[in-house]
């Protein structure tokens, strides 16, 4: 097993496809000689050259729609929105031609492109750097939209998002970029719409997302100390989503608690929360409990934002909630 | 420039192709045979078939909510077009696009495009995937004046400036978006200046005149097609009808509408080929003929095909995945 | 009482307004003389002139900048974005201008504004003309979201929303349009966050938006006849949010139905139920049930239409699931 | 041109200010006391004085991500400024915004901005409140090279034309956005003339002559006063550090920057006071003394101030409801 960073399984990823399809090609902004702004596309374009790694204008709207253009058009786009923020100005490329082209062509088009946008706090980034907002995106039938929180995860994933023949949102965490962990020796596709089960339990589900995963991770080594087993379900995929395996793990506990680092208002944490108590309401022994960011922008100093991004704490305040 | 009778009797085909398949719609919706939203290209049909003659199969064009004229110019089939407009299953999307959303990819019509501005940064894509292929397509990115100023068309033009693509922008100058007149938009008399601030050729044409749209878009296709890089052409010219059917063209003055019908560029084509003796009023006659009865024909097929199975509602969204059908 | 539509109702309170404070102008593509795509500010020009009915080029992320920027400067824009599914093109300043600015500027800048945005389908517009994008909005902190169902409502609410001194999401369905009813003589603000019964019921609660209230009461009527009373909740501001008023309707009931137009995933109705399944699940008696559009974009020809969009059937067939 | 003492000192002081200020952050970021995305200024410093010194605290300024330069030339404290780089509850966002938000909206700073092009369609709300309240407020638009590719600019500036907004954008091309050096960028040299794509003038200026900037913005903000409508005015400078703190700038030759560090905006400045007996020696050196003290001044204040209280985080979002706090 070898021991790789996030940012470096998604890198190997890249790097992966590139060399075994002659389609792939990434563009963004300072993807080049600067390596991304959080390093991650670092020393490709010494691999695959200018053309393949495409540096662009400051230009978000026309990134994504180049991505669109060049999947149509028979090329594998990998377009990086720096900041997650961003894609408020990619939005109708994203939303309205690359969700929808294949839908309005009558099927008869596909779009093998993905798109990466790393979120998230704990950077001091403030208001307009910090952003989470899949659930926007969990919105708009004709994306899949994926979240690893591991660098084995982020590296099969990122594959078959690659391989995968619709428009892919790959989020990835800015905080788990250096994160170290252990990743197969071959690189494979770990199939999109398949959960990972990251901790088991039988006392209490928690269903935790990107950079979430962990600080669950860390709660439920404190809540074993009092005797709580929580099973923590990372679903990966938020769309295609895993249903059965998170369900099971519900009926099993007959308790949930979600964990997303997005403000709680509107999060994809309620879609859950909805899906839940829709189709196994009758499973539940209690109420669902979501925790995410408090409803405000995030803020800048560190003392504000640790206080509105949810922590170990909260999680397992939330957990005993319930219990 | 050598303009062959083939050629000339193309593109007085095609725009009266264009022409009487526009009039026919008028018709088939103010009979409510059509609904949604349609924007009829009655009045510049000189501008897409200048344009798109200069095309082969394999280059790509992108198009707009006006987009008949653009799709039966590069080729589209009038049948799957009606089919499309009617609903049908047969259409062109299968009755889930609409005229707004009629695409070819076979004939390289990526699509025709509800969001002013939004065809642009598709063009540029399709220009870089060219590129980064290898081939020599050309790809033919049409616009409004109104959609000259959307933030899409400085960033489309910027980046194919600097990647040298192998787009062709043209901006159909029509003189309105809706109902705001090109003078309260925007501060400038010719868009084509526009390419000024990217650092390549801009160029202002009679947009109703079929030779000259083909002239100055076969400079520009043979320069896209050396990889010399982008063009915009802008071409003057103006529709006749409301924005969409139904719109009363309350902004437009009388005088102004009656003066561009004037300048018909269908008739203006014919008086060159006649005057020039490269085919007679019976050839051309035989031509209208053949249309009339092959958009019958498009007619026909639409109202005789059936409409989707409304289950069909959840296909086509991805290439894997088909979403959940409603009980009812 | 005078009989109005919900476009004169929509006008009125425009002009109303207007008549009463010079600081408030409407801005967008075609609101002057062409009257705005549905004619719901006609006439205004020729009251208040070119200046204050201000005809916009096409540049959507500027027409709501151009707002941020007037409303930080001592205006009250009102701003169209003509159908809301070109909001896509105007999320950077709605997003993280508008709804962030006065945070980011710890409370220093206030920003009156409004964004008219006009949804919905059942007009065979299809995939770019037809979306319901409030989800989008509810999950942003920094902006109100109103979204009403009658005329009455829409005159009351959008003086409200004129006068309210934070960026307000104004949210219209394009069918309501047309739809004529009563309003008081007088033009009087309906406050924010306060939801309205619709329909008094006893054994069902169910919660629409917008033109899913109509649908839902004609559905009413149907179950009336077999003996089923449902109690109608139109929350009229999706935030902020009433839910006390809903609350008590569903602890009446236990049982709730939540109707919106909006693609089903990702919803702002899965919001709503999340709520509900946190804060009051002790009440509930069944699953929640949530109905929305499909999960796909909204197709062109009317028999896909109807059938991706609910109608009175869904909601029948939706309460019944639950009793 | 009438180059008053007062003015020339005046431009000598906020220009050190803005150095000094600047090379005092890079030490306390570097210490670990001011966090997060800081984007400094040194380099440019002419570019904003040369501007903002023919503004009045009514008139109105966007900044940008590099904002801190623009706020000290429009009259923004340096307390207020330090202890909001440093999270502090009475920094001029109560810790809430940062470096990349800081706003005073009293001295008609509208807010430096995290995302690039932000700050351009703002500019023209406020310029036509102006209009619209019928004073005569001009506002300035600063933005950069690389924001010059953003839809928005394109968008604004056709919007500022047709309306003859009181308007004045400010380009400061300091030849990259990021790693992108402004030839990878665009294919033009001058982005000033971008403005005959909206029909009004533009200007390129040697950004790094405080003289050369203040004259064109005189200029441009007489005729924004008047009702004449916007100017473009392109600055060329260069930023000296990283883009932000902590780019180690792999991308650029290190003979470029020191030839552009070379052209010292502020020595030449100096020069020029002195050259032509405006002012000597001494009283420079009591200038920065003076700001030396200030400085020292706004750090203790930063240093000294309280964290905001963690509960604050809830409010300042809507000015009438309070969201709800977290229970831990
Ligand atoms: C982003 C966006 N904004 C607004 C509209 C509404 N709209 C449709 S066509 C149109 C006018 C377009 O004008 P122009 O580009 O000149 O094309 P023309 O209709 O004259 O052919 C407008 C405003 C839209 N479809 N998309
Ligand atoms: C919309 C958006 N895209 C990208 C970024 C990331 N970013 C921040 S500054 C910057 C470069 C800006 O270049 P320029 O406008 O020339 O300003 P400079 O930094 O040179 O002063 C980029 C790409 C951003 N903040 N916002
Ligand atoms: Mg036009
Ligand atoms: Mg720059």
């Amino acid at each position: 097993m070898r021991q790789l960073t996030y940012a470096e399984a998604i890198r190997e990823a890249i790097r992966n496809e590139m060399r075994r399809d002659p389609r792939v090609f990434i563009l963004g902004e300072d993807v080049g000689k600067f390596g991304g702004c959080f390093g991650v596309t670092q020393g490709l374009i010494d691999e695959f050259g200018e053309e393949l790694v495409r540096d662009t204008p400051i230009s978000e709207e026309a990134i994504a729609g180049v991505a669109v253009g060049a999947a149509a058009t028979g090329m594998r786009p990998i377009a990086e929105i720096m900041f997650m923020d961003f894609v408020t100005v990619a939005m109708d490329q994203l939303v309205n031609q690359a969700a929808k082209m294949r839908y309005m062509f009558g099927g008869k088009i596909s779009l093998p492109m993905v798109i990466r946008l790393p979120e998230g706090g704990g950077l001091q980034a403030a208001a307009q750097h910090s952003q989470c907002l899949e659930a926007w995106l969990t919105h708009v039938p004709g994306i899949k939209v994926v979240y690893p929180s591991t660098p084995k995860d982020a590296l099969g994933l990122l594959i078959s998002s690659i391989r995968d023949d619709n428009p892919v949102a790959f989020i990835e965490h800015k905080l788990l970029y250096n994160l170290k962990g252990e990743v197969p020796d071959e690189n494979e596709p770990i199939p999109l719409g398949v959960a990972d089960v990251k901790r088991p339990g039988k006392d209490v589900t928690i269903v935790a997302t990107g950079l979430m995963v962990h600080k669950a991770l860390n709660a439920a080594k404190e809540l074993e100390k009092e005797g709580i087993e929580a099973e923590i379900v990372d679903p990966r995929t938020l769309f295609p989503l895993d249903k059965e395996t998170i369900f099971n793990s519900v009926k099993k506990t007959h308790k949930v608690v979600i964990v997303t680092e997005e403000v709680k208002r509107g999060g994809w944490g309620g879609e859950l929360a909805a899906l839940i108590a829709e189709e196994i309401f009758d499973y539940l022994d209690a109420q669902i409990v979501r925790i995410g960011s408090l409803n405000v922008p995030i803020p800048f100093t560190t003392v504000l934002e640790n206080y509105v991004i949810p922590n170990e704490i909260d999680i397992i305040n939330g957990v005993k909630s319930i219990l | 420039m050598e303009l062959t009778k083939e050629l000339l009797l193309n593109m007085y085909t095609k725009m009266n192709k264009i022409r009487k398949f526009e009039e026919r719609v008028a018709e088939l919706f103010a009979q409510g045979k059509i609904l949604g939203f349609v924007h009829l290209y009655i009045g510049e049909e000189a501008t897409a078939v200048g344009i798109c003659e200069n095309l082969t199969d394999k280059d790509y064009i992108t198009s707009t909510h006006r987009g008949h004229g653009h799709l039966i110019a590069k080729g589209g089939d009038l049948k799957f077009m009606m089919a499309e407009l009617y609903g049908k299953a047969t259409g062109y999307c299968k009755g889930k696009g609409g005229s707004m959303h009629i695409a070819d990819v076979q004939k390289g019509i990526l699509g025709a495009n509800g969001i002013v501005g939004g065809g642009l940064p598709i063009a540029c894509g399709a220009g870089l995937s060219a590129k980064l292929r290898r081939t020599d397509q050309v790809t033919v990115c049409f616009f409004g004046d109104g959609a000259s100023n959307q933030g899409t068309f400085h960033e489309a033009l910027n980046i194919a400036s600097i990647w040298k693509l192998p787009v062709v922008f043209v901006c159909e100058n029509n003189l309105y978006g809706i109902s705001m007149r090109q003078d309260r938009h925007q501060a400038i008399a010719d868009i084509a200046d526009r390419a000024m601030a990217y650092g390549f050729p801009g160029v202002t044409v009679d947009g109703n005149d079929v030779l000259a749209v083909y002239e100055a878009a076969r400079e520009a296709v043979k320069r896209a097609r050396e990889g010399a890089g982008p063009t915009l052409i802008e071409c003057k010219t103006y529709r006749w009808r409301g924005h969409f059917e139904g719109d009363p063209t309350v902004y437009r003055p009388k005088e102004e509408v009656e003066e561009w019908m004037a300048r018909d560029p269908i008739p203006r084509l014919a008086r060159y080929i006649l005057d020039n003796n490269i085919a007679t009023e019976e050839e051309l006659k035989e031509i209208e003929n053949n249309i009339i009865r092959e958009l019958e024909e498009a007619v026909r097929f639409a109202e005789e095909s059936p409409y989707p199975e409304e289950t069909s509602a959840v296909e086509d969204v991805y290439t894997d995945l088909v979403e959940e059908g409603r009980v009812r």
